[in-house]
């Protein structure tokens, strides 16, 4: 807790990074993007029995991917993720004299080691006294944030958020206040999620797992596919941002509104959301009518897009923007995903770029609402609104805007 | 701005939820304490008690509580922080799926694994859209959920937040603790905890929660200050460091009343309290804590909540065996696994 | 006043069988549309390669503008400019723009998509008698005299002196063209909404 | 005896253009002054190889708040005259009001997606349509409907003006709308015409063009409503009788056409103060305008092209750009011509490339279009 006035004052986006499905950098991720190619396939990876779903890996085992991180090999696949795409987003960011400034690192993942847990579980649910220590040792998911922070050398301000599916907006978005108090000048912000039998099993449990490759705001969408990966943007204060040679965009708005309805359930109204997408535009001072194009949390369940749906229709109608799932491309990355599409968002201002929603044929017949399909460059976005929505009715959006 | 906290509940090993502020004093001989459930009735929906896990269930039950005594009926935001999450669901979803070769999965315990499940269950049961965050950096999950909230009142994003800790201590996740060295290899009474020259700790669980707004009131405690030190070379609660962050706030050792320390019976680690006591705290007061709720991640809370409750009571209880009879300004200092380190400075 | 506009010809090709000035050409029994046109234009005996490129809507009013002008028309007393041309039908170019779409499938084919347009059929008829006047391609449900009367009649007040006007629509086998040809200060049927009505269901 | 002595002036009493830089003519107008175009870069395998670039509407995008069983494409048009009558009821329900619609492919995109049949055909035909719209806003008359390839908002403008200064009209609403679907992208893409980024009208780097969808409207009286409102003057068709997809080599169809508008105006060249050509920045089309300009002697005349803005409309683009070129001379701007660096045509040109301001009096608006036809109207204060 710090004396540091809070201000108002612009927050950017200074770099960048993404390790996922569709790619192991910003670069890949894209061209995937430009040739329509998604991330999903058979398990290669993921060592379950549900071999029927599909899921969207990383294209690595954890030996590449601990040669990529360069950090030990008992590391948990999901600090893996997260020092790739995180130092991606430092470097791609080139804050020179960063030693001299106050640097932070807010992540968020849900898993944390659970990966590594699975494995510690099959012995010692035969015999307690069974099963590595060092697999289970680095279980909370604090610990996947400060073995990152540490690679990095993020020291200032160091801290984990988890809420669910919303878990790295509002990393974010918490970065961006630490920035705006004062506390920090510069932050890596986003999360990470690895793929593992907890999260399938969770989900498969819940009956909302598709067995085709999803297909977000369609009309016969039946599920989610899972994915794994790491996002983070670089947030600077607008000092910082001066002293830089390129900047994404403006991080201009956020808000987090619980939608208080089920523990796992959106409400029909889609409450939550309306409210979260509500207080971004607040926060930033924006028009429904400014936004130009929404990524949305758009997983493929029938009860998410619905109630989103539902959210965006109210706000926004009749001037519904551009919207589209990335997730059709990537999977549904849980604690990653709002990391991950705050860079697809953030490029987006920048690039001009529309991502594609694949596998759209029909809108939702109550809702006429109709995604993307195709991949938009140079369109001149204004302000992109990124939403996700969690378990616990935890729902964030965040915006990003034109320098 | 001045944060204040208008109430304090925690449930945890003593009996803390029912107002006695530590009169008796519960012993354990084992080396894992187990918080004492009070009687939810009152406070939650019978149907719903019976759903809920254990830490779901006292989370809750403590956050309705403290709302209640500070007279507020819908928090303007909710923080949470919980190092663990929900081991029990956790444990009992990991076990089912190898023993059942992830075949016929309940989906409950998956879903109230998630670790925002209290936070997310206070705003269920209040019915409450407000900002709504969860917290999981192992030794600051308290820490980091007190700053946010403390960043939210001064934003102005809330008139007031409900902010607390969750942490619970499983069969499971004692039996991987006690493997990994965590605790003391001999079981004695957890009163005699700082007197048994051993090495390591006790376990412990619990919960606590505040309700915090930059509004005074009569009872009001004021929340002076708050500092985090992290990582083992950073953190040294040196007495330099903590003369700094009083005089952050203008004040020296002289103005603080009672120091409550993070000891937690481990003589190697407990070094360092030695030394403070016989540096910068040498003419004041320490109440040492752990003896009475064991450790754990967020084990602050409880400090946060034991100074809270000294200052509005205006005694020292008498089972804390210090001679200060009363005290108008704490400072908490406490310290988890030698590697998270926090200050909390609290006045009347 | 507009000078006096009269129909100098007139001509049909409709239900396999070609009709000018209410006189029957050609006939040819039972025989799909595709082999239909091109019997009329082996009939006509004239050298025009290109027409075997055009899509039926082209080719049945270039055809049925071939007999209209046959022997009777003298392009020489006008200046290209001078002549016009105002086609209407129900079905757009709907038959072509079928067969295009099929053609997609393997590979979109610039020669057949040229043709999903209704006016290709105008600028085929300008083509081939080097007609540079006004030009309109009308939708109507059904052939409406009042319409055409009306556009021609505008055309011809300002610009024209000369106007091939009608009907040319084909949908898979179903196939009509009627056209006229309007001249001012020619002898013929006064040009009217009634006569147009009168000569478009003789046929 | 001079038709023209009868002629009654013919006013634009009001207009829309609804396209994706904005719903009403005003939003229309501010995005072009500030530099905004609706063409972005697309890739969808499912559509065309490689990228393109177009002019198009969000997929969410909500033209009506009740949009029944209407199209896209009746949605577009009913959307578009809506905003352009919204002060004018007692218009749409006269007996002396004509509706003309133009547009080259109305709904043809329903072939892409619907099971083909009798029934279908019928629902995708122009007349259907125009009958949907005329029973939507309850006009009195047979709406005229006109399919001319690209000349189609020209034309259905100068068939407008004709019918009111012949007297049969009072009013005539005149709305073009055309939808971009695969359709009409694998078509221009199988000439190897669309440009894959902005287009460059007049350019030398020119590449082709950038299609876009669209609708606009003009609300053509015989009496003025608002002291400012501009009239249209005169117009012409021609045909280039030379090849149905490839323009003129001479250009002398189209300068006949812009002579032929000029006369029935009672103007000559140099009162023209700018010139809006087609400009689609496909090599041929180009070149042909920029030779029937100089044949017209008006190659010193600012002349811009707004494909840059909103791609090639189609059966929209003669309306869109008409109603552009309108409010321009109200307001005394010539817009440039985006895209535009160098003149890669081989005439001289006066090509707009930077805003320009000043009194402006007299506008022509050129279209040329497959199947060698061309049309240019006149219009001023």
């Amino acid at each position: 807790m710090s004396n540091g006035e809070y201000t108002d004052a612009p927050i950017y986006v200074a770099g960048a990074g993404i390790i996922c499905a569709i790619g192991n950098n910003v670069g890949e991720c894209i061209t995937s993007f430009e040739q329509g190619t998604a991330g999903m396939g058979g398990m290669t990876y993921l060592n379950s029995l549900h071999k029927e779903l599909p899921v969207a890996e990383v294209k690595h085992n954890n030996k590449e991917l601990v040669v990529m991180a360069g950090m030990t090999a008992s590391t948990s696949r999901t600090a893996l993720l997260s020092c790739i795409a995180a130092r991606e987003a430092l470097s791609d960011a080139g804050i020179k004299n960063i030693d001299s400034l106050r640097s932070g690192f807010i992540s968020a993942n849900t898993v944390g080691g659970m990966d590594k847990s699975e494995h510690f579980f099959e012995a010692f649910a035969v015999d307690r006294n069974a099963g590595r220590l060092r697999n289970v040792n680095n279980h909370e998911c604090g610990n996947i944030t400060e073995m990152v922070a540490e690679q990095l050398n993020l020291r200032d301000q160091v801290t984990t958020i988890s809420t669910a599916c919303s878990s790295s907006a509002n990393a974010i978005f918490y970065a961006a206040r630490l920035i705006r108090h004062g506390l920090l000048d510069v932050a890596v912000a986003g999360g990470t999620d690895a793929l593992t039998k907890f999260t399938l099993n969770g989900f498969n449990t819940l009956m909302i797992l598709d067995k085709e490759y999803c297909r977000p705001f369609d009309d016969t969408r039946a599920g989610l596919n899972l994915g794994e990966g790491a996002g983070y943007v670089v947030l600077v204060s607008e000092k910082v941002a001066a002293s830089l040679p390129h900047i994404y965009c403006r991080f201009s708005g956020y808000n987090n509104s619980n939608d208080a309805y089920h523990q796992t359930a959106s409400s029909p109204d889609g409450t939550g959301s309306y409210l979260a997408m509500q207080g971004a535009l607040k926060k930033a001072k924006l028009q429904p009518a400014d936004i130009d194009y929404i990524n949305l949390h758009g997983t493929g369940t029938q009860n998410n897009d619905n109630a989103e749906g539902t959210a965006i229709t109210r706000l926004f109608a009749p001037h519904v923007p551009r919207m589209s799932s990335t997730k059709s491309f990537t999977g549904h990355t849980l604690g990653a995903s709002g990391g991950i599409e705050a860079v697809f968002s953030a490029l987006a201002v920048k690039h001009g770029y529309v991502y594609p929603n694949l596998r759209f044929e029909a809108p939702m017949k109550e809702l006429q609402l109709t995604p993307e399909t195709s991949f938009l460059k140079n369109a001149p976005l204004r302000h992109v609104l990124s939403n996700s929505f969690g378990f616990g009715g935890n729902c964030t959006s965040l915006i990003f805007s034109k320098a | 701005m001045k944060i204040y906290i208008h109430s304090a509940t925690a449930i945890s090993p003593q009996h803390t939820f029912d107002g006695a502020l530590l009169e008796d004093l519960v012993t354990y001989n084992t080396n894992r304490l187990q918080v004492i459930e009070p009687p939810y009735q009152d406070l939650l929906d019978t149907k719903l008690i019976r759903r809920m896990s254990r830490i779901i269930r006292m989370g809750t039950a403590a956050a309705i509580k403290c709302l209640r005594d500070a007279e507020i009926d819908q928090p303007g935001a909710i923080v949470t922080g919980t190092a663990y999450g929900c081991l029990e669901d956790t444990g009992t979803f990991l076990t089912k799926m190898v023993e059942q070769c992830e075949d016929l999965l309940p989906p409950t315990p998956f879903i109230q694994s998630t670790h925002n499940t209290v936070s997310a269950q206070i705003a269920l049961t209040l019915h409450c859209h407000a900002y709504n965050n969860t917290f999981v950096h192992n030794g600051f999950s308290f820490e980091s959920a007190m700053q946010d909230a403390v960043l939210l009142l001064r934003e102005q994003e809330a008139d007031n937040v409900l902010v607390g800790s969750a942490d619970e201590l499983t069969d499971i996740s004692y039996q991987i603790l006690t493997r990994l060295g965590l605790y003391k290899k001999q079981a004695g009474s957890n009163l005699d905890l700082f007197n048994t020259n051993t090495k390591r700790t006790i376990g412990g669980e619990g919960t606590a929660f505040f309700l915090l707004s930059p509004t005074p009131s009569q009872d009001a405690v004021v929340l002076e200050g708050m500092n985090t030190f992290y990582l083992s070379e950073h953190a040294q609660l040196s007495p330099e460091r903590i003369a700094a962050f009083l005089s952050v706030h203008n004040l020296s050792v002289e103005d603080v009343d009672v120091v409550i320390d993070g000891s937690n019976g481990d003589a190697i680690e407990d070094g360092l309290y030695k030394f403070l006591q016989q540096t910068i705290f040498s003419a004041l007061p320490v109440i040492r804590y752990k003896h009475l709720c064991g450790d754990y991640p967020t084990v602050s809370s409880f400090a946060l909540w034991l100074a809270y409750s000294i200052i509005k009571a205006g005694k020292v209880p008498f089972s804390l065996h210090v001679k200060q009879p009363s005290a108008k300004r704490i400072l908490v200092c406490n310290t988890y696994l030698n590697k998270y380190c926090s200050l909390m400075l609290v006045t009347k | 006043m507009a000078e006096q506009k009269h129909i100098t010809a007139w001509c049909s090709i409709f239900d396999n069988k070609v009709v000018k000035n209410g006189t029957q050409l050609f006939d040819a029994k039972s025989v799909g549309i595709n082999e239909f046109v091109v019997a009329v234009y082996k009939h006509l005996q004239v050298q025009y390669p290109k027409f075997y490129k055009m899509d039926n809507l082209s080719k049945l009013g270039w055809l049925a503008t071939e007999v209209l002008l046959k022997d009777n028309f003298d392009k020489s007393s006008y200046a290209p400019t001078q002549v016009a041309v105002v086609l209407a039908n129900a079905n757009a170019s709907l038959d072509s723009d079928l067969k295009y779409l099929e053609s997609v499938k393997d590979g979109a084919s610039p020669a057949l998509f040229v043709y999903t347009l209704p006016n290709i059929v105008i600028g085929e008829i300008c083509i081939r008698n080097g007609f540079k006047g006004e030009n309109t391609f009308y939708i109507t449900v059904h052939f409406d005299a009042a319409m055409i009367h009306r556009q021609v009649s505008e055309t011809m007040d300002h610009k024209a002196a000369a106007c091939i006007c009608g009907w040319v629509d084909v949908l898979g086998e179903d196939y009509k063209a009627v056209l006229f040809l309007v001249e001012t200060n020619k002898e013929g049927i006064p040009f009217s909404e009634t006569n147009l009505k009168k000569l478009f269901e003789s046929n | 005896m001079d038709v023209r002595q009868l002629h009654k002036d013919v006013f634009v009493i009001a207009d829309n253009i609804l396209s994706p830089i904005g719903s009403t003519t005003a939003e229309n107008i501010l995005g072009l002054k500030n530099g905004e175009s609706g063409v972005w870069q697309h890739s969808n395998t499912n559509i065309l190889p490689g990228t393109f670039s177009a002019s198009l509407f969000s997929p969410s995008h909500i033209f009506l708040e009740e949009e029944g069983d209407y199209t896209k494409f009746e949605q577009l048009l009913i959307a578009s005259v809506t905003d352009a009558v919204r002060e004018l009821s007692e218009i749409v329900s006269s007996e002396r009001t004509l509706l003309i619609i133009s547009s080259t492919k109305g709904n043809i995109s329903l072939l892409e997606t619907k099971a083909h049949s009798a029934g279908l055909y019928q629902r995708i035909a122009l007349y259907t349509s125009a009958g949907l719209v005329a029973r939507h806003f309850g006009f009195v008359n047979t709406p005229i409907i006109i399919s001319n390839a690209c000349i189609s908002g020209v034309v259905a403008i100068i068939t407008g003006m004709r019918l009111l200064q012949s007297g049969d009209y009072d009013h005539a609403i005149v709305v073009g709308a055309d939808v971009i679907s695969k359709f009409v992208l694998s078509g221009f893409g199988s000439f190897q015409a669309l440009s894959n980024e902005l287009c460059k009208p007049f350019d030398k780097d020119r590449k082709g063009i950038n299609l876009g969808e669209g609708a606009a409207t003009v609300v053509l009286s015989n009496m003025a409503k608002n002291s400012d409102d501009l009239k249209i003057l005169g117009g012409a068709i021609s045909n280039d009788a030379n090849h149905i997809s490839g323009p003129s080599r001479t250009g002398e169809e189209l300068a006949w056409a812009i002579n032929e508008a000029l006369t029935e105006a009672d103007l000559t060249n140099s009162d023209i103060s700018f010139i809006s050509a087609h400009g689609t920045a496909t090599l041929y089309n180009d070149e042909m305008e920029a030779n029937a300009i100089n044949i017209a002697g008006m190659q010193t005349i600012p002349v811009n092209s707004l494909k840059g803005y909103y791609g090639h409309t189609l059966g929209a683009a003669g309306l869109i750009e008409t109603v552009v070129s309108l409010h321009s001379l109200k307001e005394g701007i010539i817009l440039p011509t985006p895209g535009f660096q160098n003149s890669g045509v081989s005439k001289p040109l006066n090509v707009n490339a930077q805003m320009l301001k000043g009194p402006l009096t007299n506008g022509l608006k050129t279209a040329s279009g497959f199947g060698g036809c061309n049309a240019a109207l006149i219009f001023g204060k």
